[in-house]
């Protein structure tokens, strides 16, 4: 029924640019209309990406211009959701930009942190720091739990771990990324290393 | 010598005369929704300004005789006590000739009026009348987020035929009013100039009111030529 | 051109509120940034109805029913009527019908003056504060003229909403709706066909209209014949008078006021 | 996942999204598919277009039950009781897939006549009392026909080749059959016997599912038990969070392997994976007990050296006889070129585990008792996803130093904010870490289908954030500085960690991506696969069954050229495979088991369904086959093997295990318990809950008195919400799309408690209390249970204190922090609680 779906993605790099025109030319001719420069895709980057909520694996098509977000919807060509995004997924441009309930315009949503930030002892606030005070400070606070509290072997029997330090997530991560995390971890010598499928 | 009548006061003049701007303004702002041409015409901004214009005139056109009102209470009671006052058979005379007189001038002799004639009190009556609806609605709409739409249509209702009835008198007003029409000269100084009018002028129009005012004399000016 | 329309067949949809969000992400409106500003309306459904950042709103209905819960979803928008009294009533041209069926809001052209809302027999369309103009589906004509679908009908996971010529959408919603009370849906019924002049705007409702609150036998209101009858009225009325008083005008040429009676009445005093 | 993992050999969704219009009949049941996958529906609907008819079973109705054929009520918890029934249904009515049970099963083998169930006490055999645990090596074993030693002269011959750690290869102990199924020890009969209990009216009575609605429930889906049909089952956390939780899913399993519902299109179980990649991090090993590809962390007891190891974890027969081959190519990523055979490959470098529980649970009990002083949260937020929340973030408070990278501002970052909460008495020092966001960084994710899938960058992160990796990186880089520059307890461990990470400089996750596919150690070439991983340290690959994804040598930094990054659309055979659209895991097979798609000779059960076909002289397919299917010779000659009954490869029987031994901690059949909190008793067996759950005697747990506390609870997920909040509340459309906390309850229930819709209620136990609205809603019903009303209400759990624009209660404060005998995985989803109006 209706309209055929395009083969509007190219994948030919990491990201790709599709004019209007090009939007135009991948159409069926009786479709082919001058395009409006009000058009909300003209001349925006599209990349494709994979839904972060359900594990429905739902393919996305994030539009962006001069690096600014432009439209997240779904991905036709996707074999799985064809287009398709629930509510969750239909918001996915709300975890980077919102549109102010003012002035309409577009704001990077107001809660999303942008600095490293500690929190002292006792305190009742937060602090910014920059991130190589975080880093260093971080890797202190990782090095002493570990060297205080490790254990090299026991009963004869090398153990090399250290038990003092656990890691959560992190499921909301990419597979790289996840995989480093317990590697970093098990680097540690941690056994604490847990994630959200245990939940 | 010439005697005058002080007929409307410096107040009066004011609130009048600010209304009479506003009304024109809100007539030209409102155009907007009237001729689907003007908007087309004069593009998005007359729309954005047409909108501006409108608000800003409504709040004067609704607050102005709002601070009059507490400023000058009496003046207020009196003008009411004039818009109903009774009608005796001069009122009745003179509406039933005022169709002659209209074309007639020259050979109708109008019966003497009390302070408001009895025609203008219809008209000043139905004036007030719609110009209270059409501000009270102008507000409704000016919510219209918050008003549901049964709300909102009857306060657009209302808006319109206020306006309605507000356009059509206002063209006898003004005609009348502002003395275009040649009996009627002169008259545009009342509200527009010192207020104050000949005794001759008086004694013509509201023959009653010119007895009683100048009898009274508090209001009555006398000049002497140089 | 052939006319397209929308078909919401809620006996399909999750009510996963896909549509309704992604109706928000592609026209770019907000919701409110503030902690705790929103309604709890008592059951799943996100907000007592539609409001000025709000163009489509999913419905929840529910009631205990013999054969179990008839829990009803419903699908909020504008219906694209073939007779829209917005249109009829809108005085700047913002609102028009396309050839498509599409009644277009072009809110550039919208004045604010909420006629439309007043007399939308669904009350669909809703003032924005924000902007000060009206706000309603434009059945996404901006992404139909691109060969896209509407936002709402792409996004759909569940397939429940589909876009096409209205008279394929019809037949199918028959079709659809011949299945339902196949299956013992025996309520089940088809909403847009003649409604309004025929709508562009289609569903088929699982439990009958009223469940999923559509509106049976929609009327544009009386309301609306005031606004048409208005604009010539006063037109007429004024140019009427104006005509009189000139007449008036013409035939008082020459009158001078006999300021003389003044000193005359007097001396006879 | 042992459940799966236990019957099938593999721990995962066994087929795929797209598949389920291939279903006869789907059943959805322990997931709330509508709402939480809402993207299956497009699936399950293009079944129904066909036919098919869709299940739900579900304590309360949900926005699944409004979709489905057929809606069935089941007090939370008592789905064993429901499998069993059904089970017990399908034997006596002979409903079952006779020639695939005979063959593709361990139907026929014979049981050690030692092995028992006792209904009066509810132990299997071997229990030990002293332990709290079964022994679960002593009585729960085969009858042995014969002691098949590895052939390392022949196909074994890998295992004693040059450069291999020297370990005994281990014997395969045949098991006794009698194909006649007559034999009173063999798994049929055992079966037979042990489900003879659950009959109609005694599930009916315990789930309070009327016994008619359980008859058409159980005569629909037993329907597919004909070779030609197939049904699915979905599942998600309704199954897992129980005290008998993998028990849930292994009866799943069991069922379809009876109706032969395993290994083909439409059929299968689908475990509906909560979170975005919680498939991929799972398969990764962010977990206390597996190593990347699933195998077992060292433990100091079992496995001190390298070849206890080997010797312990190789499976005698199927395809994880390999398993050292991936265990040591994963060493050689780990340590690099420190990993030697002179040094077992780094072996002793990884962490051993003792005898503590070191699971979610687990960790926060050991911050109690003073082990964990620092933590790093990574994207998660335990303050409220954890269960008994409210004492999870108590110890949070115990903690030395906490850091949490997100994107937001979450309640465990801010525990010292939470209402009530005294700032200044709490010593923890916080790091929170500003991340970005999915389209702000490049990387894979696996979804429940195991299809891995490439995200791009379309953004930058706002501010200063930057990406989970960048931050490991830079954290690894200062930790090795430190342990370089100042040493400390064992520097190697983390210095010598193999990182080659970065290209010109800057952290590469594409090199991450190489090294989990894996690579020749010689020339750093790309592996085709993990067929082609080495056991002497030649080859390196972090995850085998990744290998394959990233394999692509012409373009190794360009994720778009590697099969990752296909986008084909091609579909052979129409059945949604789409083989050229990403990678699936393994080696890009669609729906595993596939061998069982057809019959003894290779003919698919269903024409129209066909994943493999053997024609005579070779196996045409159109899925990737998961069986010994042909044998390439050296010089390229292709022989296939003709078609034989080794249907599931990833266990040694080679079938699937009715009876599953191996695995299981709590009985090799399911067997019914009540919750740990439960109003009702268990009317099955003598025992109330599950003897092997863990942590019951947590003094956390605080167990509510079901006289006290006589409502069953539950919570779930709302399609609007998604997990803790985080990523939710924080978007203000999904705010405004369901604002407020709210718990569900029956009009039964509010009339007796006074309440109206829309009130505010407390909901309370010993381990919490909290206030929010009540829905009151003819769609929670109380139940019957064995002649007594019990109610159910049940609660979100995506609302919390911390950042965003919806605000509300967290409904963990309230669930009980006991886990499944087998995993851990806490009790959300029944226990109890109270009402009252506020």
């Amino acid at each position: 029924m209706g309209v055929t779906r395009r083969d509007f993605l190219r994948l030919s790099g990491a990201a790709f640019m599709t004019t209007a025109i090009y939007e135009l030319t991948a159409q069926s001719s009786a479709l082919a209309v001058e395009m409006d420069q009000e058009w909300k895709l003209v001349n925006v980057d599209e990349t494709s990406t994979i839904c972060c909520y359900c594990s429905g694996g739902c393919g996305t098509i994030v539009s962006a211009r001069d690096g600014e977000l432009v439209n997240i919807e779904g991905d036709v060509d996707h074999p799985i959701n064809r287009g398709g995004l629930c509510s969750k997924g239909s918001s996915q441009f709300g975890v980077n930009s919102v549109y102010d309930d003012k002035t309409g315009d577009r704001i990077i949503n107001p809660n999303r942190l942008q600095k490293p930030k500690v929190r002292r002892a006792g305190a009742t606030d937060w602090e910014e720091i920059s991130w190589e005070q975080a880093i260093d400070e971080i890797a202190a606070r990782i090095k002493k739990t570990r060297d205080e509290n490790y254990e090299a072997e026991l009963d004869g029997v090398t153990v090399n771990r250290c038990e003092a330090i656990a890691s959560f997530g992190a499921a909301a991560l990419d597979n790289e990324e996840a995989y480093i995390v317990q590697k970093l971890g098990r680097g540690l010598g941690l056994t604490y290393i847990e994630h959200q499928a245990r939940i | 010598m010439t005697r005058y009548i002080q007929r409307h006061s410096r107040l009066k003049r004011w609130v009048h005369g600010i209304n009479t701007v506003s009304c024109f303004a809100l007539i030209l702002t409102g155009l907007v929704l009237f001729i689907p041409g003007v908007p087309q015409a004069f593009g998005e901004a007359s729309v954005a300004f047409s909108r501006l214009g409108h608000r800003v005139f409504g709040v004067a056109f609704v607050v102005i005789p709002l601070v009059a009102l507490v400023v000058a209470p009496k003046g207020f009671v009196h003008i009411l006590q004039n818009l109903f006052a009774k009608w005796d058979a001069d009122d009745r005379k003179f509406m039933a000739l005022f169709p002659k007189y209209l074309f007639a001038p020259q050979t109708t002799h109008m019966p003497p009026q009390r302070a408001v004639k009895s025609g203008q009190r219809l008209s000043d009556g139905a004036l007030i009348a719609a110009g209270i609806l059409i501000g009270i609605s102008g507000v409704v709409l000016w919510a219209g987020a918050y008003v549901s739409p049964a709300v909102l249509g009857i306060a657009l209702a209302v808006h319109d035929v206020c306006f309605g009835i507000i356009a059509a008198i206002m063209v006898v007003h003004v005609y009348l009013g502002a003395g275009v029409w040649q009996p009627y000269r002169g008259l545009v100084r009342l509200m527009f100039g010192n207020g104050r009018v000949t005794e001759a002028e008086a004694r013509y129009h509201w023959g009653h009111w010119a007895e009683e005012e100048l009898a009274r004399g508090t209001n009555v000016i006398t000049e002497y030529a140089e | 051109m052939t006319e397209n329309a929308i078909l919401y067949d809620s006996s399909k949809c999750s009510a996963c509120k896909g549509c309704q969000v992604q109706c928000k992400q592609w026209n770019n409106l907000p919701s409110s940034l503030g902690k705790d500003t929103n309604e709890f309306t008592g059951s799943y459904q996100s907000m007592a109805d539609l409001n000025g950042d709000t163009r489509l709103l999913i419905g929840f209905d529910e009631k205990a029913a013999d054969g179990g819960i008839e829990w009803a979803f419903g699908r909020r928008s504008c219906f694209h009527c073939t007779d829209p009294t917005c249109v009829s009533v809108c005085p700047s041209g913002a609102l028009s019908k396309l050839d498509d069926g599409t009644v277009r809001l072009d809110s550039s052209k919208c004045i604010g003056c909420k006629y439309c809302t007043a007399v939308c027999p669904f009350e669909v369309p809703k003032y924005r504060a924000s902007s000060g103009v009206s706000n309603k589906c434009t059945l996404c004509d901006d992404r139909t003229t691109a060969g896209r679908e509407p936002a709402c009908v792409q996004t759909c996971p569940a397939a429940a909403l589909s876009y096409g010529p209205r008279e394929d959408v019809i037949a199918a919603g028959k079709v659809r709706v011949e299945e339902l009370k196949t299956a013992g849906f025996d309520k089940a019924e088809l909403y847009g066909e003649t409604e309004m002049g025929g709508m562009h705007v289609l569903a088929v409702a699982k439990f009958g209209l009223e469940a999923h609150g559509y509106k049976r036998n929609p009327k544009a209101p009386t309301a609306a014949m005031i606004f048409d009858l208005m604009r010539p009225l006063t037109a007429l009325g004024v140019a009427g008078i104006a005509a009189v008083l000139s007449v008036s005008f013409l035939a008082s040429r020459g009158y001078e006021r006999p300021d003389a009676a003044v000193d005359a009445t007097k001396e006879e005093n | 996942m042992s459940g799966l993992g236990t019957t099938f050999g593999r721990g995962a969704m066994t087929n795929h999204f797209a598949d389920f219009k291939n279903a006869d009949v789907v059943m959805a049941i322990g997931s709330n598919n509508a709402e939480n996958h809402p993207v299956s529906m497009a699936w399950v609907q293009e079944a129904r277009a066909k036919g098919g008819k869709y299940i739900v079973v579900d304590p309360r109705f949900t926005r699944s039950a409004a979709l489905a054929d057929i809606y069935a009520p089941l007090r939370s918890g008592t789905d064993i009781a429901f499998y069993g029934g059904l089970m017990k249904y399908i034997m006596d009515n002979d409903l079952w897939q006779k020639e695939y049970v005979t063959n593709y099963t361990n139907a026929s083998f014979l049981v050690s006549p030692e092995y028992a169930f006792d209904d009066a006490t509810g132990l299997f055999s071997s229990w030990d009392d002293a332990a709290g645990a079964y022994d679960t090596k002593a009585t729960w074993k085969y009858q042995v026909a014969e002691e098949k030693p590895w052939d390392t002269a022949g196909a074994f011959a890998w295992a004693v080749a040059d450069g291999v750690p020297e370990f005994t290869p281990p014997v395969d102990k045949v098991a006794l059959k009698d194909l006649t199924m007559q034999d009173p020890n063999c798994v049929w009969q055992l079966m037979r016997k042990h489900y003879e209990r659950y009959t109609p009216e005694v599930v009916s009575k315990i789930t309070g599912c009327p016994k008619e609605k359980l008859i058409e429930v159980w005569a629909t889906f037993a329907s597919t038990g004909a070779a030609e049909k197939s049904g699915t089952i979905l599942y998600a956390m309704g199954q897992t969070q129980h005290t008998y939780g993998s028990q849930n899913v292994r009866a799943m399993a069991v069922l379809q392997l009876l109706l032969g519902n395993v290994g083909i299109a439409g059929g299968g179980i689908n475990a509906l994976r909560g979170e975005a990649n919680v498939q991929g991090s799972t398969d990764m090993a962010v977990l206390s007990h597996i190593l990347p590809g699933y195998f077992a962390v060292p433990s100091a007891v079992k496995h001190p050296t390298l070849r206890s190891w080997l010797e312990a974890e190789t499976l005698p027969g199927g395809y994880w006889t390999n398993k050292p081959k991936f265990l040591i190519s994963m060493l050689k990523e780990f340590y690099g070129p420190y990993a030697t055979l002179e040094n077992d490959f780094a072996y002793d470098m990884l962490p051993k585990l003792n005898a503590i529980n070191h699971t979610h649970i687990g960790v926060f009990e050991s911050v109690g008792a003073g082990t964990v002083k620092g933590m790093m949260c990574w994207g998660q937020n335990p303050a409220v996803g954890g269960p008994n929340s409210g004492f999870e973030r108590e110890m949070l408070a115990k903690l030395d130093w906490l850091l949490a990278v997100d994107l937001w501002e979450t309640e465990t970052a801010s525990f010292w904010k939470a209402p009530g909460v005294d700032s200044a008495s709490i010593q923890t020092e916080v790091f929170m870490l500003p991340a970005v966001c999915h389209f702000e960084k490049q990387g894979s994710i696996s979804n429940s289908g195991r299809w891995i899938q490439w995200r791009y960058k379309a953004v930058d992160g706002p501010g200063e954030s930057r990406d989970d990796f960048e931050i490991l990186h830079e954290l690894f880089l200062k930790l090795k500085e430190k342990y370089e520059v100042e040493g400390g307890a064992n520097p190697e461990q983390i210095t010598q960690l193999y990182w080659p990470y970065e290209t010109d400089g800057h952290a590469d996750i594409t090199k991450v991506a190489q090294g989990i596919n894996g690579y020749t150690v010689a020339d750093g070439n790309l592996v085709k696969n993990f067929t082609l991983l080495k056991a002497d340290g030649s080859t390196a690959s972090g995850c085998w069954i990744y290998s394959g994804y990233f394999n692509n040598n012409d373009a190794p930094n360009d994720p778009t050229q590697q099969p990752t990054g296909a986008r084909g659309k091609e579909d052979p055979g129409n059945l949604g495979l789409y083989p050229n659209w990403s990678f699936s895991w393994p080696v890009n097979r669609r729906i595993v088991y596939n061998r069982a798609s057809a019959d003894l000779n290779g003919k698919p059960w269903s024409a129209e369904k066909m994943l493999v076909e053997w024609t005579g002289t070779e196996w045409v397919t159109n899925d990737v086959p998961d069986f010994g299917y042909k044998v390439v010779a050296e010089d390229g000659t292709v022989t296939y093997t003709p078609p034989n009954n080794k249907a599931f490869i990833m266990l040694p029987e080679l079938g699937g295990r009715l009876w599953g031994a191996g695995g299981m901690k709590d009985g090799p059949f399911p067997e019914h318990y009540e919750p740990f909190e439960s109003p009702a008793t268990n009317l099955l067996n003598g025992r109330q809950s599950n003897p092997a759950l863990t942590f019951g005697s947590a003094e956390s747990v605080k167990p509510g008195d079901p006289e006290k506390y006589p409502i069953v609870c539950t919570t779930y997920r709302v399609t609007e919400h998604w997990q803790t909040g985080g990523m939710t509340r924080n978007v203000p459309w999904l705010a405004e799309a369901m604002p407020a906390m709210f718990v569900e309850m029956s009009e039964e229930l509010a009339e007796e408690k006074g309440i109206a819709n829309k009130d505010m209620v407390r909901v309370f136990n010993e381990r919490g209390s909290l206030e929010m609205y009540a829905i009151v809603t003819p769609r929670f019903k109380p139940f019957d249970i064995d002649g007594k009303i019990v109610h159910q209400v049940g609660m979100p759990w995506h609302w919390g204190y911390g950042s965003g624009h919806a605000t509300g209660a967290i409904a963990n404060d309230l669930t009980p922090n006991v886990g499944d005998a087998n995993t851990s995985i806490p009790e959300y989803k029944a226990y109890l609680v109270n009402v009252e109006k506020v």
